[in-house]
């Protein structure tokens, strides 16, 4: 009864939560915003050094976004393989024997790794870019992972928090350079916008499918003996 | 007309999959929901003329989370019987 | 009334649905699901809104990016959590063992000085 | 300078994550210490820059405000930069010794603590609302991770719980940005007060603020939402709940008293103010009661920290429908209460973990004969229990002083039987550690001692904290540093 309650009440809560939003978003939807910042971002796009204007805003305009977003990633696979088990790199387990997988592993993979390099490539003036290529990249790895190939330097050794944190140094230290350069953190040089982009771009590609393979890599899988550090519990 | 059609229908499935997500008893069955949630989610997105969202949404959101969830539900789901709690998979239900 | 509204409408309804989902559920896994939800629910909101008039606007779109890989770290991080978890407690909720405060704990406080 | 000052103070704690990720435990401490030492020396730099100067913006990138972000340094931001510097410095200091450099895992405290730092920086610094949800989530993820490192299940437990909330949060605060874009278009703080004050945007809509302070306070632990706050400050080890508590759950109450000053008093109102009060007064009277009532130690001073918060909140009425004098008068006991407490939290929490060490137990009970063998942890741990308690002249004191004037000049008095019960209540649950402390016990007299320097840091942190009092009018002077915004 007293559960029947409970539901009652959550549901009722988020009714009227919903319906508090979809109030708000429709009297704001009646307005005019203020201030045309898309305008603002076309007025100055040819300043930003590419002609793609998310990719602007990513790395150029809001870039001090992106590089504390980088932050995250970096800090989501220290926690995470800071419980890897490595033991289970060497999981019986892991080599499946599964016809289909390595059929799409042998198909998909080299065609992963072409996509992946034609969005990082599309992203200054198209859709595309270094999220979505290192997404893909990533999801080779993930395949690769998963067909069996031990991929040593996923261990958690110095190659591995190499890979981590080759894109967020290599932003960082243009970063602080651009500032004694004289002008303010994160401020490119004119002359050297556009390749200081690309670079960041490529780095930042590596390194996103590093961490995200390094998070998949690192979740303690099953079967593997009984934890070390002793139960508890 | 039938722009409003097919934006109206991508929504319906939209909130459809969203609710199947949360109430599918069976675990795997809710992942594989949840991966199809971020497919149409990319649709939308193409929708709201956003074609770096919907790469960005298709790789990460419906690829990779997906990947990591059911991987995750297979581990969890692995040895329900040695845990002794077999209702673990009964979320929606209580 | 635009396209782009009705997509931040339907983004509201996400908001209400991963919300109920997000208190009501106690499998963690099924928790993760509905925090993303609510996720994809905020960046509909985020941008339909902000394109009401039709014309896309990249700020949004650029933030709704960031958003997405926040995201996505959040949930892998909350994945080898939730794993390791399960590996050493074999629990996939939050609740407390019942018969777990009567033991005696001695054993497992250490140098770090962490009462486990 | 200060352009060479923004610089470093952005980029050390960044870098310094990278360089100690790439070692191991030993020398990441070695790393470390050089890191605290530029660290702590460009935040007084900064901040003798602004007192002397006034404050300014930082345009990164070069680009203004609606297109690009710009950071806000002002006298209260370089008042917490400089208390985040301090604090953490003591924190990671004391860590560097009471870790074990043995267990592998410990190689990566370093690096999540430098993030930690990096977070709160930019947390401090933010203008931009998108912005201080990227810092807060980086926050949160470094101070879960570190929450879980090494740990057992319950420690994995209190992790989950910790993330599950803090993310809820967050998603809550990004919903509100995410309204409050759609409406005025730009993600600026400062661009959106001066849209709100022209006057001729339309009036702008409460719901957005709501749910913003809802998420910030379920982040802060704010009563009755701050039951994944014990659990994970409880188990995290010492130096990590040191940091957990002084710094961590100030960076989102900072958030949140900062869009309340800016659009409080736009879309606020007179009962949402109220209520955030009365929710931040049941907080101190039930943590207090909590903390009372735990068995384990450091869930005392967990518990203190949620009765603690509960002042925080205090803010909101007192500084809601005033005068000018009266508001800078409330948001200068805050600011102080702020800093006090994060320095007797961080004191408490460290001499918390140096008693456990010695002691090799968590319980209260378990303290029975330590005052005659550790006198000086246990002493450093009343004296910030009496910065906590409020008694003159700590800054404790002061900044209860203050709040309690602000409320009779208000003639909002019923917050003054709130600060008188939560003062009495803290004294009970101080008093009964000390008297666990005091009891002559013959059956254990075994005790590790730990190292001098262990016992050195929260001593001088407490110090701090008491001479706090005596000092509150430099550092007042500076909080309340009117804002230049002449570029720089």
């Amino acid at each position: 009864m007293s559960r029947f309650l409970g539901i009652t009440v959550l549901a009722a809560v988020c009714l009227v939560f919903a319906g508090a939003l979809m109030i708000t978003v429709w009297q704001i939807a009646g307005t005019q915003a203020p201030v045309d910042l898309p305008g603002l971002l076309a007025d100055n796009l040819e300043a930003s050094g590419v002609e793609h204007p998310i990719t602007a805003v990513l790395l150029n305009f809001r870039s001090y976004d992106t590089l504390l977003e980088i932050g995250v990633l970096v800090i989501a696979g220290i926690a995470g393989i800071s419980m890897a088990n490595t033991a289970s790199l060497e999981d019986p387990e892991l080599r499946t024997s599964d016809s289909l997988l390595y059929a799409l592993q042998r198909w998909f993979v080299p065609l992963m790794l072409v996509l992946a390099g034609y969005l990082l490539w599309a992203g200054s003036d198209r859709p595309g870019g270094a999220f979505q290529a290192g997404a893909v990249l990533a999801a080779s790895g993930v395949m690769m992972r998963l067909g069996g190939i031990p991929m040593e330097f996923l261990r958690p050794g110095v190659l591995l928090r190499l890979g981590l944190a080759l894109g967020f140094s290599v932003f960082l230290l243009v970063a602080v350079v651009s500032a004694m350069a004289g002008d303010a953190f994160l401020a490119y040089p004119d002359a050297f916008t556009k390749p200081l982009i690309l670079i960041i771009e490529t780095v930042l590609t590596f390194s996103i499918a590093m961490v995200l393979l390094a998070l998949f890599v690192s979740a303690p899988v099953n079967g593997a003996e009984e934890p070390e550090e002793g139960e508890s519990g | 007309m039938t722009e409003w059609l097919l934006d109206g229908l991508l929504v319906l499935a939209l909130l459809t999959t969203a609710v199947a997500v949360l109430a599918s008893r069976n675990l795997f069955r809710a992942v594989v929901m949840f991966i199809a949630f971020g497919l149409l989610m990319a649709l939308a997105w193409v929708r709201l003329q956003a074609p770096d969202i919907a790469l960005a949404e298709a790789a990460i959101g419906a690829g990779l989370t997906g990947v990591l969830l059911l991987d995750a539900a297979r581990h969890l789901g692995y040895n329900r019987g040695r845990a002794g709690d077999g209702d673990d998979q009964g979320g929606a239900s209580g | 009334m635009t396209p782009s509204l009705l997509y931040a409408f339907a983004g509201v309804a996400l908001c209400g649905i991963g919300l109920f989902g997000f208190l009501r559920l106690q499998h963690l896994l099924r928790k993760l699901m509905a925090f993303n939800l609510i996720g994809s629910g905020v960046f509909l909101v985020m941008v339909g809104l902000a394109q009401r008039n039709g014309q896309p606007d990249p700020v949004p779109q650029a933030l709704v990016l960031t958003g997405i890989v926040v995201a996505i770290a959040a949930t892998a991080l909350a994945v080898v959590l939730i794993r390791r978890y399960y590996h050493l407690s074999g629990q996939t909720t939050l609740a407390e063992p019942a018969a777990k405060s009567a033991r005696p704990k001695a054993r497992s406080v250490n140098r770090e000085g962490a009462p486990e | 300078m200060t352009l060479w000052l923004m610089a470093g103070l952005l980029f050390t704690p960044l870098a310094w994550a990278v360089l100690t990720l790439m070692v191991d435990f030993r020398k990441g401490r070695l790393v470390t210490w050089l890191g605290m030492a530029v660290q702590v020396l460009v935040s007084l730099g900064l901040w003798a820059a602004v007192a002397s100067d006034g404050g300014f913006l930082y345009l990164l990138g070069g680009w203004q405000a609606p297109l690009g972000i710009e950071l806000r340094v002002d006298g209260l931001a370089v008042t917490f930069v400089l208390l985040t510097a301090l604090v953490a410095a003591a924190c990671g200091w004391h860590a560097s010794i009471y870790l074990d450099p043995g267990k592998p895992w410990h190689r990566y405290f370093w690096p999540l603590f430098w993030f930690l730092w990096a977070g709160l920086n930019a947390v401090w610094l933010g203008g931009d609302l998108f912005n201080l949800y990227v810092g807060l989530e980086l926050i949160s993820l470094a101070a879960v991770g570190l929450v879980a490192l090494g740990g057992q299940a319950d420690a994995l437990r209190a992790a989950i719980r910790y993330l599950m909330a803090a993310l809820l949060g967050s998603l809550a605060y990004l919903l509100g940005v995410a309204l409050i874009y759609g409406q005025f278009g730009t993600l600026s703080l400062a661009g959106v007060t001066e849209l709100m004050n022209s006057g001729d945007a339309q009036s702008g809509q409460t719901f957005p603020l709501v749910l913003m302070l809802l998420g910030l306070a379920l982040k802060t632990a704010l009563f009755p939402m701050h039951g994944w706050l014990p659990p994970a400050h409880g188990i995290a080890k010492s130096p990590v709940s040191a940091l957990l508590s002084a710094l961590v759950v100030k960076a989102s109450f900072y958030i949140a008293a900062r869009l309340w000053l800016d659009l409080g008093g736009e879309l606020g109102g007179f009962a949402l103010a109220q209520l955030i009060g009365v929710l931040g007064s049941l907080a101190i009277i039930w943590g207090s009661w909590l903390a009372f009532r735990q068995t384990k130690l450091k869930q005392v001073v967990a518990y203190s920290s949620v009765a603690q918060i509960g002042y925080l909140f205090l803010l909101f009425p007192l500084t809601w429908g005033v005068t000018e004098a009266i508001s800078l008068q409330a948001q200068q006991g805050i600011t102080l209460q702020v800093i006090s407490h994060a320095l007797a939290k961080a004191a408490m929490f460290l001499a918390a973990g140096n008693l456990i060490m010695s002691v090799g137990s968590n319980r209260v009970d378990a303290l029975a004969g330590v005052s005659r063998f550790l006198p000086f942890s246990l002493f450093s741990f009343g004296l910030a229990g009496v910065s906590l308690m409020g008694l003159p002249p700590t800054g404790g004191f002061a900044a209860k002083w203050l709040l309690l004037q602000a409320s009779l000049a208000s003639g909002q008095w019923w917050w003054l039987a709130v600060l008188l019960a939560g003062g009495l209540l803290s004294a009970a649950y101080v008093f009964r550690v000390y008297r666990a402390s005091f009891i002559e016990s013959t059956d254990t007299d075994q005790f590790y001692h730990p190292s001098r320097s262990l016992e050195v840091i929260p001593m001088i942190l407490a110090l701090m904290s008491l001479g706090l009092g005596l000092v509150a009018e430099p550092v007042l002077s500076v909080m309340s540093l009117p804002f230049e915004g002449g570029g720089q």
